[in-house]
């Protein structure tokens, strides 16, 4: 019940908020932060009374929604899921506190944003596929409407194309979800939607695993921008305001990644180590590609939009190195660029907001100007960069040695990835901060506003927290980690899939144990 | 009573140093800032003592103290913990770094104090100081990387430390990028080592080595050349030194510290580290020994031909790392140690008398606009020679018996190649070192008028004092000839003891189980072969002072006797100019690297990405909204189109039935 | 015999029929039109039919065509002298149709010579008359003659709406 | 006694003429009357079956179609009427705007 509330408290606010006068700005503004910040406060509740020895859901919560169709509202936090949903919670109160800017509107923004938590919330805890669908499109109106209404010039073409992209991914999933629900009434003989039960009951062979793999396996490649698909990125981002960058880097791309988690690999095990080479060859491709590309760019959104593809290229890489440093570590990685990229966005917003451009020869010289952005901006570089001690090595390394043990080949390439990712961010750096002021705006430049100060301070400490002592962090994920590998594993070694001798149990034994095993 | 939970003390106090300096700086004034800057190198040199003093009370035998602060990164059954060692090796580093950085780090309070941001070069120096200290004592890989590539980061900050001059913004970038190709090789050979051995701690690395890789095996060649690859990114050897010289554009302290004592020498530190590997790797020893002699040989020919003063010193480093990793190639890990210390004094030495020079002429670095300088810099001058003489391998100097060592390992334990390539790079050490003494300190004066030279400051000719004495003393480490007198040798011997007879039947055990027997008896035999005679070493010391001498005599006839030739020689010479522009090297590199990936990655985004995907994507949106236009073209508005249609559609019906 | 009579009258009214279309005013072709019609009401006396023929005669050639040749002189058409100048972009279009229309004709036939319709039953004799199809109008298909009724209603009220002039 | 397929193959040629002539005149009034030539050719072959099978419900519904063709031209014309008024051509080429 706690979760349900955490994750509709938002929705609530955003209502409540619709109430104020819209001349009231400061009123809504604080307001809207009131409502993050304490959703992100209760969520560290979570944490703590998180219990890291069972890999089985907790704060589960399960009611049948719609009878007939056996579609219950059932949500629940693992491993996996557990911080990915404080992070959200915790990128939204910053995104809002970033978005004090706003000019026009800004009632309408801060109830998109709310709402927009909400789908993301949703999206995390949800354990049933028709819930999960449900969530996974509602995320994407207020996203649309962000990018779509307070974003730059070409924001519609931006924000049509980034919702059409995903809506068209997430179309195929909807039919291998309908296609499942079928197949497990055929199988099983139950109708329901339940992802649980239906991972321990469904028993596919290897053609029917094949391609339900490819339908879910685009909707999320779409959504982690894996290499072909990636091209909505870098127009979302450099269209989209600040607060829209930084959420969408932040959570929108972990979704992708969560997807694969959640569904790919324990849907589909054989499939999964089957497509292997394929999907870490995309993997690597993104890597490089990224990289390069994000060499040339010459607006900063850009360069960093394509640089998280080449980091979400590393954290698809961990996942499907099915070992449990690469998988600690593709977790771990999500966190970290969450914080680094989502800083980064924070930071270009602010130098966009002085400025109003984003290209980087508009720039030079900062550092003399602003020292206290310098260093902040130098401290997300590095972490971006991966240097041992920030965030970013710890999850980058974990990923490369994981993948390393079974395929040295792809590990390889991606290691040499890091090299150009720190060509790319220093020279970009370079030209952005040092030199000498060619334009004379830019001496007049203020420092930055402890507001600003507020947005990316807690970040930078979980920069060099995670660096240092990454462990309560990763302690969460073993549990899960453990049970993912036993699902993606065993059943390999097993050869072709034994029948279930489980399927003609009772089925409602099942679903009982499923609903109530996760402790309140 | 073991000290070593004293260990973090060490790497902690510049950092401590370093982040009050960082953020507040400004606020605390320039001395206060100098005064916590120097705090933290010294304090940790005393620290350092009393490990050094602990150590020798360390009973025989029993592995030394290592001190685990909490556990770093734990996935599964990989646990690395965040540990320091303390043992002969890394002390010794820690002597070098921490005693040669505190004396850098009193003389740059004279060099820095007109600079604006002061406070950022300490805060910056301390970093630099705390990454080198936790390269050198950390326990295992993960740490030593943490410090390896915190180095790198400090030398990056600190070689682009004017941020305004373009040069030196590029020089930074440069250094991060070529070391960060190093890291790339580190970390697959951290991997590999993994993966071999299911875990990174020195001491459990080091010990299981012979047991469990297989004596010149595809792996362990691999694992160490990867490491070696790392090596000579971070020592700026052969293929990736390009950096080295343009790290010049920052402060001279920074070169003195970073670029001759510590940071380039991590490289060597690392490959003696890992001696139980590299000796499980035969093709690997030959590469290193290869690359490092060709390395001295080569930068020193680049020497002879600059004429700034800190290229001149830089070459020179890069030269005298080839001397050290040519020793580690052949088995001499000790000499290499020992060549390391002393290089660190007279190099430190030469780089600082270079810098106050720089200071006292206004920032004149062209030794060409130099000359006679001998009455100007009194101190410096005698300092500079001192070191001079030590680098060129003259007999009391320290020089002397680093460098002799090596040649004499290299042509007992290697072969007559390397000797070669030894002797050889030292003639020519020692030729342009002593070109450039007499270029700047005798001769005529070029110097142009309104720059009046005028000795530095007592706080930057103390250090000089310091570091020429110790360039003098230096060779008591390791008195060649009469036994036990090398305490150095004596002092690394257990951290560097490798057992061959034992590896080789292990290896062989190995092999046996997979089924092809192979016997290392010959390569048993060749290793036991060399003996130890007097003679041919005294030969040897004889012959590589003559050769030195005659290097100093070539130098005196170009340079105070004909100081004409050298122009007239010249001028015509093809070979000249090339070697005067560092044999194109990094316009090679720019050429064949650099400009393909920019175009590359520029072509990249702008045909496959723009065009590409993104045409595909918007391809399909106009290809739907092509079929619309066409669908809206049947509504033409005419009655007697619609009666076609209709009429057309009937009359389809009729025939279909 | 009565072959005698149903070839003229059919080459008649086809005649007529082809004059409607290929006639160049719209007077002309009225006129034929009415040919048609007349020419059609013999045909249908001679299926005996008298009832329809009648009807033929009062309301189609009587009031139908009385209503064009009102419209046609209401708004004194020339002669629109274009009729052959057959639009050029779609001459593919008529032909095409020309010929499905020739494919059509000859898969009726096809169709008719293949049934047995030649030989029709023996009809009473006062089977098209008045009375008889009087009586069938008004007992098995009362509702449609009543909606025929209101559809006349709605035609002459929409007519009329339409064709007013704007007073206001 | 007349066959049947002769009626019908009369109502047929009539029928395409009819339509025919809806394709090609340009008038919007001959187009008119070639729609009550279709019409009267759908009715030869109502009565003509009639005849045929000796029943009466072709002619009713030949009657309903008089009935029907009556409404429609009184309607048609009163509409080519109103557009003559705001456009002073009858010609079915001009006639245009009602498109998509």
């Amino acid at each position: 019940m706690f979760l349900t509330f955490l994750t509709f408290l938002p929705l609530i606010g955003a209502i409540f908020l619709a109430f104020i006068p819209k001349h009231e700005e400061d009123a809504i503004k604080q307001t809207a932060l009131a409502i993050a910040v304490a959703d992100f406060l209760l969520s560290l509740q979570l944490y703590a009374d998180f219990d890291t020895t069972t890999a089985a859901m907790q704060f589960t919560m399960d009611v049948p929604w719609i009878e007939a169709w056996g579609i219950s509202y059932h949500v629940g936090l693992d491993g996996i899921s557990l911080l990915l949903y404080i992070m959200t919670t915790m990128l939204t109160a910053i995104a809002i506190l970033a978005s004090f800017g706003i000019k026009k509107h800004i009632k309408e923004f801060m109830m998109a944003m709310l709402a927009l938590s909400t789908g993301m919330l949703g999206v995390f805890i949800s354990l049933d596929f028709f819930l999960f669908y449900m969530f996974w499109e509602f995320q994407l109106i207020p996203m649309y409407l962000i990018i779509g209404v307070w974003g730059g010039q070409r924001r519609i073409y931006a924000a049509v194309k980034f919702f059409l992209y995903t809506a068209v991914g997430s179309l195929l999933m909807l039919v291998a979800i309908i296609w499942i629900y079928f197949h497990f009434h055929k199988t099983v003989g139950v109708f329901t939607t339940d992802i649980m039960l239906i991972t321990q009951q469904i028993n596919l062979d290897m053609l029917q695993q094949k391609w339900l793999f490819c339908a879910f396996f685009l909707a999320f490649a779409i959504k982690v921008p894996m290499f072909p698909f990636h091209t909505w990125l870098p127009d979302a981002h450099v269209e989209a305001p600040t607060a829209g960058s930084v959420i969408l880097a932040g959570v929108l791309l972990k979704m992708g990644t969560y997807g694969f988690l959640r569904f790919n690999l324990p849907l589909f095990p054989l499939a999964s180590v089957e497509f292997l080479p394929y999907v870490c060859g995309l993997a690597v491709i993104g890597i490089i590609y990224g990289a390069l590309v994000a060499m040339m760019q010459e607006d900063l959104k850009k360069l960093v939009a394509y640089s998280s593809v080449s980091h979400l290229g590393f954290i698809v890489l961990g996942i499907f190195a099915f070992n449990h440093y690469g998988l600690q570590g593709a977790l771990l990685q999500n966190l970290n660029h969450g914080i680094t990229t989502g800083a980064l966005f924070l930071l270009v917003g602010m130098i966009y907001d002085r400025r109003h451009t984003r290209l980087i020869a508009e720039f030079g010289g900062l550092a003399k100007v602003i020292p206290v952005f310098t260093v902040c901006f130098m401290i997300m570089t590095l972490s971006s960069i991966g240097l041992p001690g920030t965030n970013g090595f710890v999850g980058e390394f974990l990923i490369l040695l994981g993948i390393f043990q079974n395929h040295m080949g792809f590990a390889i390439v991606a290691t040499g990835g890091i090299i150009f990712a720190a060509c790319y961010m220093l020279w970009m750096f370079q030209r952005v901060m040092f030199l000498e002021i060619k334009n004379p705006e830019n001496e007049k430049l203020t420092d930055m506003t402890p507001r600003e100060l507020c947005t990316i301070i807690p970040l930078i400490i979980l920069v060099f927290w995670i660096g240092f002592y990454p462990k309560p962090f990763t302690k969460t994920f073993d549990a899960s980690i453990q049970h993912l590998i036993t699902q993606v594993t065993p059943k390999d070694h097993q050869g072709s899939q034994e029948p279930h001798a489980s399927a003609n149990t009772d089925v409602k034994l099942a679903q009982a144990d499923a609903g109530s095993s996760g402790s309140h | 009573m073991s000290f070593v939970n004293l260990a973090f003390l060490v790497p902690l106090f510049p950092l401590i140093g370093s982040i009050i300096n960082g953020f507040f700086g400004l606020k605390i004034g320039k001395d206060r800032v100098s005064w916590v800057a120097c705090a933290g190198p010294v304090l940790s040199f005393v620290v350092t003592l009393i490990l050094l003093v602990s150590i020798f009370f360390h009973p025989e035998g029993t592995p030394y103290p290592e001190q685990s602060l909490f556990t770093w990164i734990s996935a599964g059954d990989f646990v690395v913990d965040f540990g320091l060692q303390i043992d002969p090796l890394s002390l010794v580093m820690m002597m070098v770094v921490t005693g040669v950085g505190s004396i850098i780090h009193i003389y740059s309070i004279g060099y820095m104090y007109k600079e604006y941001s002061y406070y950022r070069y300490f805060a910056y120096l301390n970093l630099f100081l705390f990454s080198m200290l936790l390269l050198v004592m950390g326990n295992n890989f993960l740490v030593m990387f943490i410090g390896w590539e915190g180095v790198g980061l400090c030398s990056y900050f600190l070689i682009g430390y004017y941020f305004e001059k373009k040069s030196a913004c590029d020089a930074g970038v440069k250094a991060f990028i070529v070391n960060r190709i190093g890291d790339f090789a580190f970390l697959l050979a951290i991997f590999g080592i993994f993966k071999m051995f299911g875990t990174l701690d020195f001491s459990t690395v080091m010990a299981a080595a012979p047991t469990t890789l297989i004596y010149d095996s595809e792996a362990a060649t691999l694992i160490t050349l990867a490491l070696f690859i790392g090596a000579t990114g971070k020592s700026a050897q052969i293929p990736l030194y390009t950096w080295l010289p343009d790290a010049m554009e920052g402060p001279t302290p920074v070169s003195a510290l970073i670029h001759a004592a510590t940071m380039v020498t991590a490289g060597v530190y690392m490959v003696v580290r890992c001696s139980a590997l590299f000796n499980m790797a035969p093709l690997t020893m030959m590469i290193i020994a290869l690359v490092g002699g060709g390395t001295a040989l080569f930068a020193a020919t680049i020497g002879t031909c600059q004429y700034d003063i800190k290229r001149v010193l830089a070459y020179s480093t890069i030269s005298q790392i080839g001397y050290m990793f040519l020793a580690c190639g052949v088995g001499a890990y000790t000499a290499a140690i020992f060549h390391l210390v002393t290089h660190a004094f007279f190099k430190a030495c030469l780089f600082l008398g270079a810098g106050s020079i720089i200071h006292g002429m206004n920032n004149e670095q062209d030794i060409r606009k130099m000359g006679g300088l001998k009455d100007h810099f009194p101190i410096t001058y005698v300092t500079f020679v001192i070191s001079t003489i030590a680098i060129a391998g003259i007999f009391p100097f320290s020089g002397f018996f680093s460098k002799d060592e090596i040649l004499y390992h290299a042509l007992m334990d290697g072969n007559v190649i390397y000797w070669g390539m030894g002797i050889s790079g030292a003639f020519i050490t020692a030729f342009y070192m002593f070109r450039l003494v007499f270029m700047t300190f005798h001769g005529p004066s070029h110097v142009d008028p309104q720059v009046h030279p005028h000795e530095s400051p007592m706080a930057m000719t103390l250090p000089l004092i310091i570091l020429a004495f110790l360039a003098l003393i230096g060779g008591l480490l390791g008195i060649p000839l009469f036994h036990g007198w090398h305490l150095l040798h004596n002092f690394l011997a257990p951290v560097l003891a490798f057992d061959l007879e034992t590896a080789l039947h292990a290896s062989e055990r190995m092999l046996a189980e997979h089924g092809h027997h192979t016997s290392f008896a010959e390569v048993l035999h060749q290793a036991q072969r060399t003996s130890h005679n007097i003679w041919l070493e005294i030969t040897l010391m004889l012959f590589s002072i003559g050769v030195a001498l005659a290097g100093i005599a070539t130098a005196w006839f170009f340079y105070i006797k004909k100081p004409e030739l050298p122009g007239k020689l010249s001028k015509g010479q093809w070979g000249f100019d090339l070697v005067q522009n560092k044999y194109y090297i990094d316009e090679l590199i720019d050429e064949a690297l650099v400009k393909p990936i920019v175009k590359g990655s520029d072509l990249l985004w702008r045909q496959a990405d723009a065009r590409g995907v993104d045409g595909v994507v918007n391809g399909v949106a106009q290809t739907i909204s092509l079929f619309s236009k066409i669908a809206r073209s049947f509504q033409s508005g005419f009655v007697r189109n619609y009666a076609m249609f209709m009429v057309v559609g009937f009359i389809i019906l009729l025939i279909l039935i | 015999m009565e072959l005698l009579i149903f070839y003229p009258l059919a080459l008649v009214s086809v005649g007529l029929a082809l004059g409607v279309v290929l006639n160049k005013n719209p007077i002309g072709s009225a006129v034929c039109l009415i040919g048609m019609m007349l020419g059609l009401a013999a045909v249908f006396v001679l299926l005996q039919a008298h009832f329809l023929a009648i009807l033929q005669i009062l309301i189609y050639a009587g009031a139908i065509m009385v209503l064009f040749m009102f419209v046609i002189m209401l708004l004194n058409l020339r002669d629109d002298d274009k009729i052959w100048k057959v639009r050029e972009r779609n001459i593919w279009l008529s032909s095409l149709t020309g010929a499905m229309m020739v494919g059509v004709l000859y898969k009726i036939i096809d169709i008719i010579a293949g049934a047995e319709f030649n030989a029709p039953a023996k009809v009473p004799d006062e089977f098209g008359t008045v009375e008889m199809v009087g009586t069938a109008l008004f007992t098995d298909f009362v509702l449609p003659f009543e909606v025929a009724s209101i559809l006349l209603l709605a035609a002459m009220v929409g007519s009329v709406v339409l064709a007013k002039s704007k007073v206001d | 006694m007349v066959p049947l397929t002769h009626y019908l193959i009369l109502s047929a040629t009539l029928f395409s003429i009819g339509v025919l002539g809806v394709l090609v005149r340009r008038n919007a009034i001959v187009v008119f009357m070639c729609i009550e030539i279709m019409l009267n050719a759908v009715n030869i072959t109502l009565i003509a079956f009639d005849r045929y099978l000796n029943q009466h419900d072709g002619q009713i519904f030949s009657f309903m179609v008089i009935c029907v063709a009556g409404a429609e031209v009184s309607v048609g014309l009163a509409i080519v009427i109103a557009l003559f008024r705001n456009k002073p051509t009858v010609n079915l080429d001009e006639l245009n705007l009602m498109k998509w």
